[in-house]
């Protein structure tokens, strides 16, 4: 089976939505466009976001661009590509009025104006929002955007399993059809690359069950370098137990967070900016607050500290946080109106990924990379809230522009030699023969996922991350062995969770060398055996390369064409 | 928009037969007298009033049960290209039973 | 309740001609949803269970399910809530099964793309290149929004009786988004819609059973919203539709503070 | 649409309640089932309006015919079903008027954002069907007795 197509988009997120999009519009619908995703298109991770997109909209209230570029540039800890911000923050403002013209029901102010709200790291309130729900309504104005294009192949629930590169040329994609179980090769021109993070690989949690960071692994075992891979973000207020997102638009409305004295423990850290400083300072506050016995403690160790909204009021909170009150109630019986709510740091973003230019593209001819799977250096070591629905908006559409125009440039698509799809369609249901192997593929997933919350955690030291290497290669090695008892090649989600759990493993590799090469703390990046920044040799980005035995790190510069390194003080 | 003003149809014939089989009702059961017996039946008949009454009730009626049976069986998942014939056969139905009511109603007496 | 019995359906398209309910018997948690206990299983019992899930928080729309014979997202179901430790699960109805507890939505996605949901604005120039925002009041918003709560997760559509018997009508989802855009001030594509609303598979075919509103887990109330496209269709047939106001530029605000301070580059430009 | 190269090959199996949906479909409280019997009563009342035209037309055959069928037709068996009939017209007629009204957007209320636990509207405005039925009861009531006594 083969499907041709000009332009191949991987991934139907708010970056892969919007690219798509972009896509057809600059060709006028005459680029014949195939959009890939493992769920059907709309279920992508993107509409999870809650809180708000990021943009200088209110000028004449005293935001500026240079103002954004700053706070983010802080914000990452000097690691951000400042040409890279300089754009993002032309651009996004652009992409919040774009979304506004294509329906979607912003928040309003009582003039009839597009609402912000404050969001921690921002000197100004320049989180755009839908009320609790932005990415979500994002992702369906998009999605319902799209519906306007005739020319728009989707593959709803197609699990891609690698990428094709020949001599440094895209390709073409192999991807399984979950709902027939069919086996098949995309080719095109141009692949756009937007298949989200991988914050999977830790068992507590904002994410989808979907994300597993199988765009990452699939482009750096196709030979494209990751990039600073060790930096993840823990965000501040994931809900007890199970790690779902309270947004950060909670304590921009005004929440306070609350230690078991009733202290509001911000105070210590961060006296300018309390609740809204930015998200790695206020989840190593949590954690020190924790780990110092100042938090409520519970049996199975997800011990947390109280985010109170109560003084907001329920108006508000039924105006401004609807989703999460719904959350609260439905998921751990509490009425944010009537009763703190009990939360902790949980793995929330990849500020690593595949390396990309300013212009997304990547070091393979005929493929762009943008959102989370990409890493445009635009969040550094440390992500500011808002700002990740903003890139995946502002890079969405210039990638989509550029892979479109490339392709309207180039004649044919390349041949690809049959046995390279064989070999793949070997490798993925030899699996299924495999029903006698001694692993448990669940249980190795939850061996990383442990493992990775206790040693790669928001505080680091030496010791623990080589144990974690040595741990992950023997996982490596186990995971060959898992047995498969599921034989249809029919949604098939067995096999499905050792395609993903080969990916986190691969990619958990990649973040624990890069964390243990190195020998500094920087953003969201904390070894406590080394407590400060070493802006003299770590003042560069890593790249990890993939080799059978293991990545090869490199590393590169940064981009400082506004601002020195200073203090990051809050 | 012919399936709109079809619906509209159905909602004003709706109305028309609240008042008219209301009307019929109360002259069947409620009246003094024995509505059904000839002499009530022929009386009826022979006021142009009630005739009139009596052939409104039959469009209305007729056009509010048949387009509703055609909602129903245009339900049943059937093709579009069968829309024109349903709709033929069920006004050739219509038409032939309006034509045999409104014969009994004006000839039999 | 220390132990929860799950009667899952079981449909395997190569092996199976007719689903069948299969019995697990596994422990219960505290706040623990139906999916949880479809994960469990899936981890711990039967690896070969399959169905939908990623947000796990009720706001993707892939975990609809009809449990203890109501269309639900199992996500979003606490097993508390359901008041009993028998839960039967099986798949979305009116929706082909794919296997087990996995339903095709492609019907439903299809739908929605043939109403056009998607502003056609009146300067499809502005739209497209936009100038400035478009001010909207809050009576403007709540006009719609309530309806663009909807995560196309198809329960409306399991519960509708007319799609159950009529594959081809429209249904709850679609039509409700219908008016959605149609609702909109930015939009005035409303009569492009209420052609496709109009067929003989459209919009008449809802009779206000009302289930799709019931079963919304969003609070979307796609009932309302249809009957209140029926009466713009009807005014529209009856040229009694008033001609509503396209939406205006927001005009930038004539007063200004001062600019917030910016440290000073550090490097030279 | 979807572009699954093997979505045509339909290996899906279909899952339609189908009439079935009409007399069983889950646990839905009313108006899911009132729509049922609105669509019975009318169902009903249109084989009604046939049995009648086709009974009124013994007329054509004049008194003595007439007399005749209007004897049969007073036996208890028809009275009971004529009563049904009766009852199945004040059914359909008010709740027909309550359906018009609401397919028309009347006494639905306006959208607006809605605030968890959520409410539908047809449900926030249940009164009014519970007060259309409570209406419909005393009218059956009333008739019921008018025909006995
Ligand atoms: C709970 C939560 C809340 C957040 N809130 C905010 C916020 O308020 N503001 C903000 O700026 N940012 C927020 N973020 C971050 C932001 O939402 C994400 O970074 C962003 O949505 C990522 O979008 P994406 O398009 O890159 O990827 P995703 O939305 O993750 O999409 C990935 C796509 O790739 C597809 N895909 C993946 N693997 C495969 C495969 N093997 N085969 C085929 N397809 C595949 C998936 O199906 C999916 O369509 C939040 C993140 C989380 C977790
Ligand atoms: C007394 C006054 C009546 C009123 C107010 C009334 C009202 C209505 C309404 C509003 C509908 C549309 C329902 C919908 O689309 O959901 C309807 C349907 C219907 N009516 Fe009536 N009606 C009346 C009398 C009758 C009579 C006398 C008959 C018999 C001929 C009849 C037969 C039908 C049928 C067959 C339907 C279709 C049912 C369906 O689609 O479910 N109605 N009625
Ligand atoms: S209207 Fe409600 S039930 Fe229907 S698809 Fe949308 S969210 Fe789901
Ligand atoms: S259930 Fe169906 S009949 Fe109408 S009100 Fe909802 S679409
Ligand atoms: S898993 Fe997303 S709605 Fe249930």
């Amino acid at each position: 089976m083969e499907a041709v197509h000009d332009v191949v988009i991987l991934g139907s997120g708010l970056a892969g939505l919007r690219a798509a999009v972009e896509a057809a519009r600059v060709s006028n619908d005459e680029l014949d466009i195939a959009i890939v995703s493992r769920v059907q298109l709309v279920r992508s991770h993107s509409v999870c976001a809650e809180g708000g997109t990021a943009a200088v909209m209110q000028p004449e209230e005293g935001d500026s661009l240079e103002l954004h570029a700053w706070d983010t540039v802080r914000g990452s800890d000097f690691l951000a590509d400042q040409d890279v911000v300089k754009r993002f923050v032309e651009e996004s403002p652009k992409e919040i009025l774009q979304l506004e013209h294509w329906g979607i029901p912003w928040s309003r102010r009582h003039d009839g104006r597009i609402n912000q709200r404050p969001f921690g790291g921002h000197s100004f309130d320049r989180a755009t929002f839908a009320e609790d729900k932005t990415g979500f309504f994002e992702m369906h104005t998009l999605y319902d955007t799209l519906q306007k294009f005739a020319r728009v192949t989707r593959y709803d629930e197609c699990y891609v399993t690698s990428i094709l590169v020949d001599n440094g040329v895209f390709q073409g994609i192999t991807a399984w059809a979950l709902t027939s179980g069919e086996f098949f090769l995309i080719k095109g021109k141009a692949l756009v690359i937007a298949a989200g993070g991988a914050c999977r690989m830790f068992a507590f949690t904002t994410y989808s069950l979907s994300a597993t960071g199988d765009g990452m692994a699939m482009a750096y075992r196709a030979g494209l370098p990751l990039k600073d891979m060790e930096f993840v973000q823990f965000h501040p207020t994931g809900l007890v137990p199970s790690g779902i997102l309270i947004t950060e638009g909670a304590r921009g409305e005004g929440g306070y967070l609350i230690n078991n004295k009733g202290e509001r423990f911000m105070e210590k850290y961060a006296p300018s900016k309390m609740e809204t400083a930015p998200r790695d300072i206020v989840s190593r506050s949590e954690m020190t607050e924790i780990l110092e016995g100042r938090g409520f403690s519970r049996p199975d160790g997800l011990d947390y500290v109280h985010l109170d909204l109560r003084h907001l009021g329920a108006d508000r909170i039924n105006e401004r946080l609807p989703l999460i009150r719904e959350v609260a109630i439905k998921l751990a019986s509490i009425d944010p109106i009537e009763k703190p709510i009990p939360i902790r740091p949980a793995a929330h973003y990849c500020m690593g990924g595949i390396r990309t230019d300013i212009d997304g593209a990547t070091p393979v001819e005929g493929i762009w990379a943008g959102g989370e799977v990409a890493c445009v250096s635009l969040h550094g070591a440390n992500r500011l809230g808002a700002n990740s629905t903003a890139e995946c908006l502002v890079w969405g559409k210039i990638i989509g522009e550029k892979a479109a125009r490339y392709a309207m440039a180039r004649g044919s698509v390349a041949p690809t030699p049959p046995q390279r799809i064989q070999e793949e369609e070997r490798r993925l249901f030899g699996w299924i023969g495999h029903g006698n192997g001694k692993e448990d593929v669940f249980l190795i997933r939850a061996e990383l996922q442990r493992l990775m919350d206790k040693n790669v955690s928001i505080y680091r030291n030496g010791p623990d991350l080589e144990a974690a290497l040595k741990k992950v290669r023997e996982l490596k090695q186990r995971v060959e062995h898992v047995r498969v008892v599921d034989t249809s090649r029919i949604y098939n989600t067995n096999l499905v969770a050792v395609l993903e759990t080969i990916n986190l493993i691969d990619l958990a590799e990649t973040i624990v060398l890069g964390a243990l090469a190195r020998t500094e703390s920087r953003g969201a990046h904390s070894r406590t055996d080394f407590p400060d920044r070493d802006d003299v040799n770590w003042t560069r980005h890593t790249l990890a390369y993939y080799s059978p035995e293991g990545p090869r790190l490199e590393y590169s510069s940064v981009n400082i064409s506004m601002w020195q390194p200073v203090e990051r003080k809050y | 928009m012919k399936e709109t003003r079809l619906k509209i149809l159905q909602y004003i014939t709706g109305i028309g037969l609240f008042f008219f089989i209301g009307a019929h009702l109360f002259a069947s059961y409620l009246s003094s007298g024995e509505p059904t017996s000839w002499e009530s039946v022929s009386e009826r008949a022979a006021s142009s009033g009630w005739l009139t009454l009596y052939l409104f009730l039959l469009i209305f009626g007729l056009y509010h049960g048949l387009h509703g049976l055609r909602t129903i069986i245009l339900e049943l998942s059937i093709p579009n290209s069968a829309v024109k014939v349903l709709d033929w056969a069920l006004l050739a139905i219509g038409v032939a039973i309006f034509g045999y009511a409104a014969y009994i109603v004006i000839n039999a007496f | 309740m220390q132990e929860l019995t799950f009667r899952v359906q079981r449909y395997n398209p190569g092996e199976n001609k007719e689903p069948y309910l299969q019995e697990f018997t596994i422990p219960s948690s505290q706040g623990m949803t139906v999916l949880d206990g479809l994960i469990y299983i899936k981890e711990n019992v039967d690896n070969t269970l399959s169905f939908r899930s990623s947000c796990r928080m009720g706001i993707c729309g892939s975990c609809g399910m009809l449990i203890n014979n109501f269309p639900m997202l199992a996500c979003h179901s606490p097993v508390e809530e359901l008041k009993t430790d028998r839960i039967e699960v099986r798949s979305l109805p009116n929706f082909p099964v794919i296997r087990d507890l996995v339903p095709s939505l492609d019907p439903l996605f299809a739908k929605h793309k043939s109403i056009k949901p998607y502003i056609i604005g009146p300067d499809m120039k502005e739209v497209e290149a936009p100038t400035s925002e478009y001010s909207q009041s809050r009576e403007e918003l709540e006009a719609y929004v309530q309806f663009a709560y909807c995560v196309k997760c198809g329960l409306c559509m399991a519960a509708c009786p007319s799609v159950a018997t009529d594959s081809l009508f429209l249904g709850p989802q679609p039509l409700g988004q219908a008016y959605r855009y149609c609702a909109d001030r930015r939009d005035i594509g409303a009569k492009e819609r209420f052609h496709v609303a109009d067929s003989p598979h459209g919009i008449w075919l809802c009779h206000l059973a009302g289930a799709c509103s019931e079963a919304c887990p969003k609070g979307v109330d796609p009932a309302l919203a249809i009957q209140l496209l029926k009466r713009a269709m009807v005014s529209d047939s009856l040229r009694l539709r008033k001609k509503k106001k396209p939406a205006s530029l927001a005009q930038p605000p004539a007063t200004s503070k001062p600019k917030i301070d910016v440290p000073e580059f550090t490097v030279t430009q | 649409m979807a572009g699954k190269p093997a979505s045509e090959e339909n290996r899906h199996l279909p899952n339609s309640l189908g009439i079935r949906g009409w007399v069983w479909a889950g646990r839905y409280t009313l108006e899911r089932y009132l729509f049922t019997l609105h669509r019975l009563t009318g169902l009903g009342l249109l084989a009604y309006i046939t049995l009648h035209l086709i009974a009124n037309g013994t007329r054509l055959g004049g008194e003595d015919a007439w007399t005749n069928t209007m004897e049969f037709l007073s036996n208890p068996g028809f009275r009971v079903g004529e009563y049904l009939v009766v009852a199945a017209f004040i059914f359909h007629a008010l709740n027909g008027g309550r359906l018009i009204l609401q397919h028309l957007g009347f006494t639905l209320g306006k959208p607006k954002p809605p605030v968890y636990p959520y409410v539908d509207s047809m449900r926030r405005r249940r009164p009014i069907t519970l007060a259309m039925l409570a209406v419909m009861a005393a009218l059956l009531l009333y008739v019921l007795i008018e025909i006995v006594t």
